[in-house]
């Protein structure tokens, strides 16, 4: 019994968190979430510089090839630091597509940019809101040309290339986009979290190939988000973890009735209930790296489980460190905030706890004996 | 057991209908949410000191205030009759709640005839605007924590210190301040209460900016602020006990929505398609709405029965404090959870994009506030706790302490 | 405004109250749940000749005609002192069946004996566990006799008349059976609440006349679960209150750590939430009172609503006092586990919260502009 | 990352399949729910005294004990690899558990050379059976305020007073107990702890019913029972220390489960139909089942987690709280849930009427208890926001008072 990194990669992620401790405190954040930036560029390039950006690609396609393992832990680390880079878009979802159905010229093409984040990319699912379902998008996808529109797009203000779901002659594809290119207009949107940038995205007859063979698109679809929703996990478990901690550190220095409001039994029950829901969230993350490590058979079920414990896990923790914030728990210029918008961004980004418990039980009715 | 008036509450209803009828203009029907007030607005507030004028003058602004202080000398259920026919209007509200039902009750009851004479009049036909200053950066849920130092200084006291979560502090002409003239004293021994000039030089007052980006709040910083002793109220020393006049006259008023609520997310799931079908059909869905519903019906026949006893000539005890306890947490679960609905096109804010004109987002960013607000869900449940159910209040070790030698927090 | 009992009627809920702290006391109510007597005969005798059973019946047909307010305060009492009667299956059920569709030769021939309490009422829907669906049961009528078997009947065993739902020939037919006549069978069968026996009853072609209009058995069963579902909802908030109580006293006498552990926030917090849940459970009640007694259109909603709180409000505080009372609480000697019990057979006794949410639900749309 | 044994675990487990593929008889598969083993039947005793006996003679019955003990000198995860090849095997489980987990580690850490040897090796081989005489009907989370007297005389002690949440004491040999020695002195200071023949003269044994019906427990009374001094552990007044020994060896044995869970109540929503369908159908009914899969596969790998530490050789913190935190509520909540899902039928307990053989309502009466015993909900909280977020305790005025001039309750 090992379930746990490796040392090597527990080093990495001491590593992560002493850099972005370094590099990527609130302040880093909030300029982002208040400023025009889109993204941290700077951040964005010593990341990449330091290789998390191929951490998961493989040598031959100019990543580190430390494998998904080594992705969970940095996904972490960027999860509890609030990183506000194109990072989830960009490697576990353009990337992570790419590695999964892309043809060698298509690999060859994009992977060695994406790796040394070069380039940026992203994936365009949503039309709006409510669910995007797969056997109704409007984007379409004929004789080669896209068009149609997609919102809102994480990081589709800034990125060079999507990955984009659209309806095509054999059902639901995969396509991929230059954002650069002739057909593409973006507009930057307004969400909960503007600390990670969303935009519009209007296609007209943009140049689009498929990624992944024609008529298979659902079942790469499907795929595609088990992986993003274990790397988002670790995201989701190191944010929580986060808030877990400033709200304990808080209650330890705030003092009310002559005593740290942590002495409370309101509070330390309220925080040993957000550590109970961060600890599952990790278990059932830790489980989800390794199926994901392996492709192992269990990765859709693996996968949900991982997802609807972080979205309950963070949210959690956001809004109830809030709470033990008090007064100075919803102003502007605590970090509470910063927490609280990321975790409903998260979990809202791949779909809510509501689809992935349906997917969830949908591999438990088709296995039959699932527990 | 009925929903109707008493003759004598119709007789007083009919009073107000005519008068409002004659004075304002109805509100338009489905005119939707209601967000706060336009305090900020100096526009709004010169509507709202003419409407207020009115309403002194028809003997509708100081309803329950004894007649010697100018009110009408009516009971708490007329209270409760007018408001509810002017929400039916399109009027300026909540620009005078804090002055009229907080500081000139606590001026009335500890200040002399003179000062009464001097403020309540002007007060109620709303030529002047008050505004409480009690709350401090490391004095919240702990009120009596307050560090606000009063010195005296002849005829004079000199003020030092950091009010915060005040509301309308710039625009407001007058405040009640609670400070500490005492730090070698027990904690609620030391503190002496003033009334103050907003104007007064050395006050500088600073807007927070909340989490959802509005700014209803101020923090107020007093440098060497000079108040007369004769704006003391009551005894030097005394003030915890001139401070708990005002609190208990804190009211949670019912003003216009602050969120989207159980009527917006049962519309959003009517329109919203889940992809089999509109989001009202999902079970699971319907298993939400329903306790929302259930929890939003029982609050409305608590406040009925809040009524009853108001009618009754009974004072309410602390079960006010039920509805704020349940509803704050059930804006944020609502939001959430409508969010949810809309999937990932569920984080956009915008109101041109967004279902419900992004009442839900907005609420989102909003309730945590409602739930620390005019009371955290923590310090609700400890007064049900004590109030309602009798059970033993917290260890105090800061009540017997010289508050000089009380511990401290970084925070 | 005056949304509450008469003073009247508090008179009467007070005097009640009395005569219960006096004649059912727990050990009362422990003789039923540990011996062999299916209720406390004595009691039932007292009740009525106190007139509570007839407290809703017009005067004309033996009643007290105290109206429906008068019969909810007196069920608050009986819920809190968890009377070990058949009042409800008597009153709220077989009373309330024959005062809603009777001929007037039937309430002529019933009522006057139920209002007296010389005979006891019950009715019988389920038929084993599962959702008994009106269109779906197997009890069958014919010819005017009965076949089928209803499983569990509350009072089943006692009952020397039941009214029961049945397919006839024109759809779900409600129809009034003398249990003593030929054709009938009955076992006491175990439950989890013994201090409110229940039975199997088997029909073999027993005699069994209609009740209410042929064709529209599903609307007046409906209508009856409706009126039920009120009256027993004041039974559970008069036992929520009473267990909350229970809770209140236990916290204050015990102590641990040199205090009260009721000063012990858990504790605190805990009872607060119980306390907001029975109220909000109160308040739905009193609304439905008021539609009961005038048996005003929005009775379905009310009644739903009602359901609903005191389900939750009930077990909740039942629950929540076991758990307040430590290791005692889950003692056969202490008094906990007999509200816990209760708490849960009257969660159940009228379909559970879940089928009350659907009646809710369908109720709001079809109103369209519910809220 | 792996769920894989070292070559070592390997090794060892081999050992053990080879040892029980020759001592003892597979487990049908799907035997279904395993309710607390029959530690009340005395041939269920005989046997798993037979089968102690075996696995003592292989060595595997003392296998985290040092060797000067009797044991194995071998590491936790062996424990843990043993139990989990030993849950294949229809073997008797649980009688030795607090002999050899909590009193047994106590006598040989607290005792002479003399009382190991004497006592040990008996409880090893299951000759002697043991039950711990803590609580006390006034000191159960707060088990320093015990009032259990013990009186020196001559070369014996003198105890009176009464035990409770004794585990088979009628059946058990010998019983571990602490007892005051000094009234006047601290809480923690006026404790005495022993260990002692349970058919002492003057023990009176009572069976605690459950609310459930079962009797799994015992009230012991002690009228002027005799122990001599050399059956007294760690010096007088230092019993609370021992005691402490004792309550660090308590873990939460995984043995059979002990009510209807997930997977009974995803096998009856398959199987009963709400009138449109089988329950699985629904989507409120999939909204609960996916949470409580979810929360059992998060406990499961929180425990492989933990096995990982232990494998490593580390010690597991107070995390273990978590998994009965977490399970108690959810066994409760599931049994409510599936009943009623059962509608009206739900109250059936009679195994032959109700689905899976009436385990949801065995469970909605027995899982009260398992919020409580071993530690309440509210003391887990306690325990992980102290030991694992590390927030300060409560306040505590009992700590440096005499104990009897503490405040007492009627309960």
């Amino acid at each position: 019994m090992n379930f746990d990194f490796s040392d090597d990669l527990k080093a990495l992620r001491e590593q992560a968190r002493k850099f972005l401790r370094q590099r990527c405190p609130t302040a880093t954040v909030r300029r982002v979430l208040e400023g025009p930036e889109p993204y941290d560029l700077r951040l964005w390039q010593e990341i990449a510089a330091m290789g998390w950006t191929g951490a998961a690609i493989p040598e031959a396609w100019g990543g580190a090839g430390l494998g998904h393992l080594g992705l969970c832990v940095l996904a972490e680390e960027l999860g509890s630091a609030l990183a506000p880079t194109p990072f989830a878009s960009s490697i576990y979802l353009a990337a992570e597509a790419i590695m999964l159905a892309g043809s060698d010229s298509q690999k060859q093409a994009w992977l060695p940019k994406l790796a040394g984040g070069t380039i940026i990319g992203t994936f365009a699912l949503a039309e709006g809101p409510g669910k995007a379902d797969p056997g109704k998008l409007f984007t379409t996808w004929r004789g080669g040309a896209l068009t149609g529109e997609k919102l809102p797009v994480p990081d589709g203000d800034v990125a060079d290339l999507a990955v984009v779901a659209a309806r095509g002659e054999r059902g639901l594809q995969l396509l991929l986009v230059d954002l650069n290119g002739p057909g593409v207009t973006r507009h930057a949107v307004d969400t909960i979290d503007p600390s990670r940038s969303h935009a519009r995205l209007v296609f007209a007859g943009a140049a689009a190939e498929p990624i992944g063979e024609l008529g298979r698109g659902e079942a790469l679809l499907r795929r595609l988000e088990e992986r993003a929703a274990v790397l988002m996990a670790f995201e989701q478990v190191g944010g929580a973890q986060r808030a877990l901690e400033m709200a304990r550190d808080y209650a330890l220095q705030r003092y009310a009735f002559g005593r740290p409001i942590g002495s409370f039994q309101a509070i330390k029950h309220k925080l040993a209930d957000v550590w109970v829901a961060t600890e599952l969230a990790r278990a059932n993350a830790y489980y989800g790296a390794w199926a994901l490590s392996r492709d192992a058979p269990e990765l859709p079920l693996a996968a949900a489980a991982a997802r609807i414990s972080a979205n309950e896990a963070y949210f959690l923790a956001a809004k109830e460190n809030i709470q033990v914030h008090g007064g100075m728990g919803f102003t502007w210029e605590f970090d509470c905030h910063l927490h609280y918008r990321r975790a409903k961004l998260l979990a809202l980004a791949l779909g809510s706890t509501r689809l992935w418990k349906e997917r969830l039980l949908l591999e438990l009715e088709a296995a039959n004996a699932p527990l | 057991m009925d929903f109707e008036d008493t003759p004598e509450e119709a007789q007083f209803r009919a009073g107000v209908r005519d008068f409002l009828a004659k004075a304002a203009e109805p509100r338009p029907p489905g005119s939707g949410l209601v967000y706060r007030a336009g305090n900020e607005d100096p526009k709004f507030r010169e509507r709202a000191k003419a409407w207020q004028a009115k309403k002194a003058d028809a003997g509708y602004a100081g309803i329950t205030w004894p007649t010697h202080w100018g009110g009408r000398g009516g009971s708490p259920i007329q209270q409760v009759v007018y408001d509810q026919e002017e929400a039916k209007y399109a009027v300026p509200r909540g620009l005078f709640d804090i002055g009229l039902g907080m500081c000139i009750p606590t001026l009335c009851t500890w200040g002399t005839q003179e000062i009464r004479d001097r403020f309540a009049g002007k007060a109620l036909r709303g030529e002047e605007i008050w505004c409480q200053l009690f709350s401090e950066p490391a004095a919240g849920s702990d009120l009596a924590g307050l560090r606000t130092r009063a010195e005296p200084d002849g005829s004079d006291w000199i003020i030092n210190g950091e009010k915060i979560w005040t509301s309308g502090a710039h625009y407001c002409d007058w405040g009640v301040l609670v400070t500490r003239s005492d730090f070698a004293a027990k904690k609620h021994d030391g503190l002496t209460y003033f009334f103050i000039d907003m104007r007064s030089p050395g006050i500088e007052i600073r807007p927070i900016k909340q989490m959802s980006g509005a700014s209803h709040f101020n923090a107020v910083l007093f440098k060497d602020v000079r108040v007369p002793d004769s704006q003391r109220l009551g005894a030097v020393g005394e003030g915890w006990k001139v401070a708990l006049t005002t609190l208990m006259n804190e009211r949670h008023t019912i003003g216009g929505r602050v969120g989207a609520g159980v009527e917006d997310v049962f519309e959003l799931a009517r329109k919203l398609d889940l992809g089999d079908g509109p989001a009202l059909q999902n079970g699971a869905v319907r298993d939400k709405l329903a306790d929302w519903y259930v929890a939003s019906q029982g609050l409305k026949y608590v406040n009925f029965r809040t009524m009853t006893a108001l009618s009754r000539g009974d004072t309410p005890g602390p079960e006010a404090s039920l509805g704020k306890l349940v509803n704050a947490s059930m804006l944020q679960n609502i939001a959430a959870f409508a969010m949810d609905l809309m999937e990932q096109g569920g984080v956009l804010c915008d109101p041109n994009l967004a279902p419900v004109a992004g009442a839900f987002q907005q609420t989102l960013l909003t309730s945590p506030a409602s739930r620390i607000a005019g009371g955290s869900d923590e310090i609700m449940r400890n007064i049900i706790a004590e109030r309602v159910l009798g059970l033993p209040p917290e260890i105090r070790l800061d009540k017997t302490l010289p508050f000089n030698q009380l511990p401290t927090g970084k925070r």
